[in-house]
């Protein structure tokens, strides 16, 4: 089906209103007057819709059908870890909700012990001396982790390090928040075998170095396995080795950054540690340091003086403030209610079960040639990624088509197309809360689009066929004449008072 | 461990591993050294997995821990509490939004598409300007991103910023800024009106000037009346001009389109969101119809698109700018941005319609004032700056505010926020009451005349 | 799509709880057995699935998605009045959740409060002196009624007083209420204009009349304007004369059964007063009376003494209890929120709007003629009855086949067959809440549905299309040899351990 | 009134009137007689249209009003305080389950028809019956529905009731049968066991019976031991068995099903409902497989069928049972029930499983020993009953129990039901944690010594 825009519901123009606004009439009788500048005021009212509460609800009911979640089906987004967010979770927004961030500390002791906990929790899980629970999200931990590096090489007036490498299997954030730091981006060739090549690093570090951004496991599911060695390449060129923890979950409770050699560790809590994901955020994040670099984190962190919770802890040489406040607090809460659930036993079976799923997918599909794996005999980690080049090759069927035909099948895609080092890249990551009854389906969907690729691939392209809309247009949605980003363009181009964008 | 909630194998361990050749998951590790692996329990939690009735009392327990205050504070700077209608809470919490991701599939998530652009939509009549991003993290971080692209448009190193801008953005700002060698240059306010100093901004706007930042009603809750005037000396001098709104005051005051301002940012927090201790917030950010600000936009945008049969349809629009493409040189880093919290924002202005946010204004603007007049009413007890305001206004007492602040917090109410020895910066708006005000003003009174008598 | 049976999620027969028990290890300690006799213990434990959260969570979410509710759409269920429940209302139940029934009244004064607001508001609304709110939804409400009645008569000698009037108009829960009460049910026929027929009334009435169940509008929306002469009639012969309260939208705040001569009132509080139905309930009733019969009501009211509430009113004839406790009180927040929300001059636009709507919508579809009305110069209160006859007649398009097509087109069916009196009857009430554009909409699918039964009624009977499933067998699922009321019995049959239901 | 949220077309009503072709709304009420148009306002709620935040504010008020008690009730009489996992408010909080109604039709509404089959499926699971309804009201009018049956199907008039079974429900049932002129006659309990007295029982079973009811375990939580005989009976005598269980106690215990008996039922609160109150609750209604009982049974009931294509489908079955279709002649009134907390009741049975109904049972069984222990470890208190019982526990005291519940309030605690002046009905489930059943024995304690040493 199809729901109309928002702006036009109310086909009769009439007043409506979704909810009341409650006035108060004796203060109304004391202050009687605005005062505020002509000139400052608002001439027209701003065209926005008159709805009734029915309307309101309707529609956005209406538009949730046609969304997709992981209360829906499984959702094998790689690098994402769209695990299940246990419903217990929400409760515990409860103990921020309705405290304001600048309340009086003796106001909010449950809050700050409750984040204290989980910074305590946190370093314990990442094996790193202190974290820093203020950034919003992953790549806002990346980009606080880079300007850690920087300030933490000028602190020792090593300016001349100019230089980041990065894996050429890394996240996009990780180049792009070190250029946001003024980083020039030195990408690192993988090996054959999907790892970090140790001969071209070692050829490529030098004392420009300021750091290496990996994540591991890597963004094809593989440990890297060098990396004591790794680390101490880096250190010997008082590089800082950095942690994207996107891909913790398959080594979580197994093994530790900290113990590997990292001295900087982000996490995403919205993935790893179950925030729900709503639609693209908003999300929660760490930024974890060890030894000196823990100087550099950004401010404030929770300290316990004298049996009082504070938010008083300044790293001496922070890098100062990610976020207005002290980050996403309502979904520390959630982590901190899962942290709970799963205790000691629960967590380090985490990347056990996690992997476990990864590798059984993996072993469930091995005799399908068309799904290609590079290192095939490595166990995986939290995901995996098939190379689709033999279809795309032999029958015209992509990467982005097979996507398509898993929509049609109850499934959400897995991300495409990445990492850019494979080729029609299909990158899978079931987590463990996924049942293996979900895991077997999956792999049977999988197989049975395979084979429609081969036999019948014109089917499969003008896929998807079961969603509420065809195959999107993504020409059409950019092209200057005719891109729409707000209701507002469209009204506008309509009545001629905006063309060609330039 | 043989079973839990959240881990659905746990009984089917044996089973899987037989699939898959090996004989225990210890094998699937085989690759990480010996020496980094962790063999121990961690120590997190209380010990042992609980059970969600434990979860629930634990959260309880936190609870208890805060105290609830006897009135909604009466602080703000930029965050401020408001009243949430039910139907947001309702709807946001609907599994398919809540619990799905990024649509980077559109023809799935058709229906979340379209609700992250109707708040694009809403948002663009709210503000006249026509493109609207799907999020930022917060006003502070939409501030620092306005800046780094100035910086990326017009490669200039300098950004003019008032002192009677919100320290918390400013605080942002100075770390965003910092590795791109951005330096920030403060322009002094009047300190009778509590506006800007235009004689200072205009001195200070040199040729290196990147931008030019102005939040409208300011700091202090003061509207500035000559945007005009300083959006013509950032055209002037080749900057940008970004101006910093409280979306609930446009309900009353003029938009930032109808100042042709290049960049307007905000935060969505006063549309419908709760206080959360500041986190998750809402980064509003738009821009102008001009494709070199739109190119150069941070974070996603939806935009309108077609099907294979011609139907309309929603879709990512713009995505070549984004890090996942354009790696290092993405327009910014951000992915997970604050998406659920914008289709709150939409939900909200949808329920209060074209009369409903002038309404509101309106009920902020009278109580505000109202609290204001009450606290001044208290001997030698005065407003600190003599332009009109909204919400916020910063009080001068004759006393130190931290005695009143103690005596305050005897009545389990929180005050405004101590901005020197002397003054306070108060936030009133539609949830605070005649009784509420009354009470934290003949509260204030006793404070003062404590101090007097004693 | 199509979900498994929740039985057969967990395939792979594996052990998985979803949520866990808490255990005090201390208290096991100290309790080390349990005493219960053998023979008493269970010895098979009962054939529940064995399932993850994620199971549940999803099982649900997606059978959710298969169903049809007014935040989804219109629902045009006659005599439903499937009005638009406000959000706020949900606020409401925090009142009384954790509450237990036989708590010390000094911990419950705010629910009591609540009640007895409740019990004055709903007295004042309808006109009667006096409401229990004992009655968990409508026919408990009817039946409580009528046990009054009984009782009413029976103090007063007239134990010959055993029959029982019911308008041919009235809900099949009328006669079923009365019968329960072991009165003798006598129909009173409708006149030409779908009004109770005085002529005939007059001859029905004796003294065995115990009392009259009408409904005002009756269920053709009609307002029995005769009312005030047959409560003439009725108290002529000591009758009662009872009002059941399910069309009270059409005329609330309008006038009030009280000043019709009305001597008990029942209310669904789920239909008029906004209380979600969910899925066929809970929903909330009232029982009110007039003068002597307030004695008769069941007990226990709220009654203030010296500033306390308390459950203490026993009327001095009551009937007795009519639930365990005192009805369904979380629901009754919500009405209590509903109210406060309309106040006097919300809820005095209720039966105005209401009565708008329904013959805004009459006439839309005045020219089509294949929907014939009966005494169509009236106007209607909350609701309309259409006779689809001529279509059943000229082209085997039934009123069950047009409510099917309404599935089709994204609107849920009008009550149909009822009342009988009205051949191939479509009922349909609109309710004050659904947006003109709405009924515009529905109006115009209805008129397309019938112009589809003239032109190409096949595809009309081969509907419905775009349900999740296609018309179903009613034959099948009520056949001795194939009847399958649970997943038990099923099993049992395949097991050959049951057969023909004898 | 020109505007409210909850009536759209208030601003569209001349439009309206127009099509309609009538010049205001009162014209659609000519048919109503002058006299009885009620021409003033309705005096309810607070004398305007409250705003949603001043509903809230109302509704915090009476929360106020109320006491939270400092550990969960410790009393119960067939309503219990259990933990709620999230997820079933979750789930029942769905807007398609939520606002819609009985499934009239099937093809649009097969998750709610299979949510209520899967009910009727696990409760039939936990009874070992056959066939379940989809809900009545509560235990005790299920109680009634069920002598109501036996009447129908056997036209005897007298139903054996023990006096250990549920007074509240007893006062339901006699309420239920005046119309229809059944008679209850008490069957007396042991007072040194607490179970039901067989002599007695087989004394008053004459040929007139109805049928026989039993509580298991009964109103004082004690097991009864002898269901078998009772079963016997009432075959003997041709009257209907009806047995009432605690569906949690059932993951310990024998199911009715075992002993063949013609009717069970029960309260679904205690699977996953709060206390609301006292409602809603949720009548469970069990028959085994016999046409007799399926035929004469109440309520709506959800079967398998197939659609047009051979697809498994859902859809309520037996409806010429119903007052729809049989008016006077139907098994029952009832239409609306309780179906929502059905499914929360499925819901709750599918999160629990096969181990979890006994571990919770179990933990169940503990908790009320042990504090049963703790009680009788004071002085002079002991247990007023000998046999083994779940849940709920009859203590009795050496003072006046009055004097006891004064104390316990001084604490904010809710003790046992008062049964008689010095014995009380006390429940305790697994959300009673050890601290406070020992602050309630201390209490208790201390209450009785007050009175020693006064």
């Amino acid at each position: 089906w199809e729901e109309p825009l928002i702006f036009e519901l109310n086909k009769s123009n009439s007043t409506r209103q979704g909810f009341l606004i409650n006035k108060d009439e004796e203060i109304r009788n004391y202050i009687t007057e605005i005062n505020i500048p002509k000139n400052l005021l608002r001439e027209e009212v701003p065209d926005l819709p008159n709805l009734s509460e029915l309307e309101v609800v309707r529609h956005f009911v209406r538009l949730s059908q046609m969304s997709f979640g992981v209360d829906t089906g499984m959702m094998p987004l790689g690098s994402c870890t769209m695990k299940y967010n246990p419903k217990i979770e929400e409760k515990a927004p409860e103990v921020v909700e309705h405290h304001h961030p600048l309340e009086d500390e003796d106001y909010v002791q449950g809050i700050l012990e409750m984040m204290y906990e989980l910074q305590v929790w946190l370093s314990e899980i990442t094996g790193m001396d202190e974290c820093s629970l203020q950034v919003p999200a992953g790549s806002a931990g990346e980009f606080a982790g880079v300007l850690m590096i920087k300030k933490f090489h000028e602190e020792h007036n090593r300016n001349y390090k100019d230089l980041m490498l990065v894996a050429d299997t890394a996240h996009g954030t990780n180049p792009a928040s070190a250029a946001m730091a003024g980083y020039k981006v030195i990408y690192v060739k993988s090996n054959k075998e999907g790892l970090v090549d140790i001969n071209i690093l070692k050829e490529i570090v030098n004392d420009k170095t300021a750091g290496f951004m990996l994540t591991n496991p890597n963004t094809l599911g593989l440990f890297e396995e060098n990396i004591l060695e790794i680390s101490k390449i880096m250190h010997s060129v008082n590089a800082v080795l950095y942690y994207d923890g996107a891909n913790l979950n398959g080594i979580l409770g197994v093994a530790r950054p900290g113990d590997m050699g990292f001295d900087i560790v982000h996490l995403n809590l919205h993935k790893t540690f179950a925030v729900p994901h709503g639609g693209g955020g908003p999300g929660a994040g760490a930024i974890c340091a060890k030894g000196e670099l823990t100087e550099y984190l950004p401010y404030p962190l929770v300290e316990k003086v004298n049996g009082k919770y504070k938010l008083s802890k300044i790293p001496q040489k922070s890098i100062g403030k990610i976020a207005s406040f002290y980050g996403n607090v309502g979904n520390l809460a959630r982590s901190f209610a899962y942290l709970l659930g799963l205790g000691p036993q629960g967590i380090q079976l985490i990347g056990k079960m996690s992997t476990l799923a990864t590798n059984y997918l993996i072993a469930k599909l091995k005799d399908v040639k068309e799904l290609e794996l590079i290192a095939e005999n490595r166990p995986r980690k939290h995901e995996v990624v098939f190379s689709a080049k033999p279809l795309a090759d032999n029958y015209g069927v992509t990467a982005n088509d097979i996507a398509k035909a898993l929509l049609d099948n109850g499934f959400y895609a897995p991300t495409i197309y990445f990492p850019p080092i494979i080729e029609e890249a299909l990158m899978i990551e079931p987590t463990e809360t996924e049942p293996k009854e979900t895991l077997d389906k999956f792999a049977e969907v999988l197989r049975k689009i395979v084979e429609m690729a081969k036999n019948n691939p014109d089917q499969i392209l003008k896929g998807p066929n079961n969603t509420s809309i065809g195959r999107l247009d993504q020409a059409y949605a950019n092209h200057p004449s005719s891109i729409t980003p707000t209701y507002r363009v469209l009204k506008l181009r309509k009545q001629g008072k905006i063309t060609y964008l330039k | 461990m043989y079973k839990h909630p959240w881990l659905p194998n746990l009984g089917l361990v044996n089973e899987m591993l037989k699939e898959i050749g090996v004989a225990n998951i210890d094998e699937l590790f085989n690759d990480i050294p010996a020496e980094i692996k962790l063999n121990r329990l961690l120590n997190i939690g209380r010990g042992k997995p609980l059970s969600e009735y434990e979860i629930e009392e634990e959260i309880k327990e936190k609870v208890k821990k805060n105290i609830e205050l006897s009135a909604p504070p009466f602080i703000g700077a930029g965050v401020c509490p408001h009243y949430i209608p039910s139907a947001i809470k309702f709807i946001i919490s609907r599994s398919e939004f809540y619990t799905s991701y990024t649509p980077y599939q559109p023809e799935i998530s058709q229906g979340l598409l379209q609700a992250l652009f109707e708040y694009q939509s809403l948002v663009a009549e709210l503000l006249e300007m026509e493109v609207v991003n799907a999020s930022m993290y917060d006003w502070g971080s939409a501030l620092a991103e306005a800046v780094l692209m100035a910086n990326r448009i017009n490669g200039k190193k300098t950004v003019l910023v008032p002192e009677n801008s919100n320290p918390f953005h400013k605080e942002v700002l100075k770390t965003w800024i910092q590795g791109k060698g951005i330096r920030i240059k403060e322009v002094k306010y009047n300190k009778n009106t509590g506006e800007i100093d235009l004689e200072d901004l205009e001195r200070k706007a040199d040729d290196d000037i990147t931008a030019i930042y102005l939040q409208q009603p300011n700091f202090f809750g003061i509207f500035e009346s000559n945007i005009e005037h300083v959006i013509d000396i950032a055209k002037h001098k080749k900057a940008l001009s970004i101006v910093g709104v409280n979306p609930l005051s446009l309900g009353l005051i003029k938009p930032p389109g109808r100042y042709d301002v290049d960049i307007a940012i905000g935060d969505g927090q006063e549309l419908g969101l709760p206080l959360n201790f500041g986190g998750p917030l809402m980064g509003i950010f738009a821009v102008k119809w001009d494709m070199t600000l739109i190119r150069q936009m941070p974070g996603r945008i939806v935009g309108i698109t077609k099907d294979n049969n011609g139907n309309m349809g929603f879709t990512l629009i713009l995505q070549t700018r984004e890090q996942f493409i354009k790696r290092e040189k993405a327009t910014s880093n951000i992915t997970t941005n604050e998406a659920l919290m914008a289709i709150a924002n939409a939900i909200y202005l949808s329920l209060l319609g074209k009369e409903g946010i002038k309404e509101l204004a309106e009920e902020i603007y009278f109580r505000s004032h109202y609290a204001s007049k009450k606290l001044t009413e208290i001997k030698d007890v005065s407003n600190a700056f003599s332009s009109d305001f909204f919400e916020e206004f910063v009080i001068k007492f004759p006393v130190n505010y931290d005695i009143i602040s103690r005596k305050l917090k005897e009545k389990r109410l929180q005050g405004g926020l101590r901005l020197s020895d002397k003054t306070a910066l108060f936030c009133v708006t539609e949830i605070h009451d005649k009784k509420s005000i009354d009470l934290l003003a003949s509260t204030i009174e006793e404070a003062i005349k404590n101090v007097e008598t004693s």
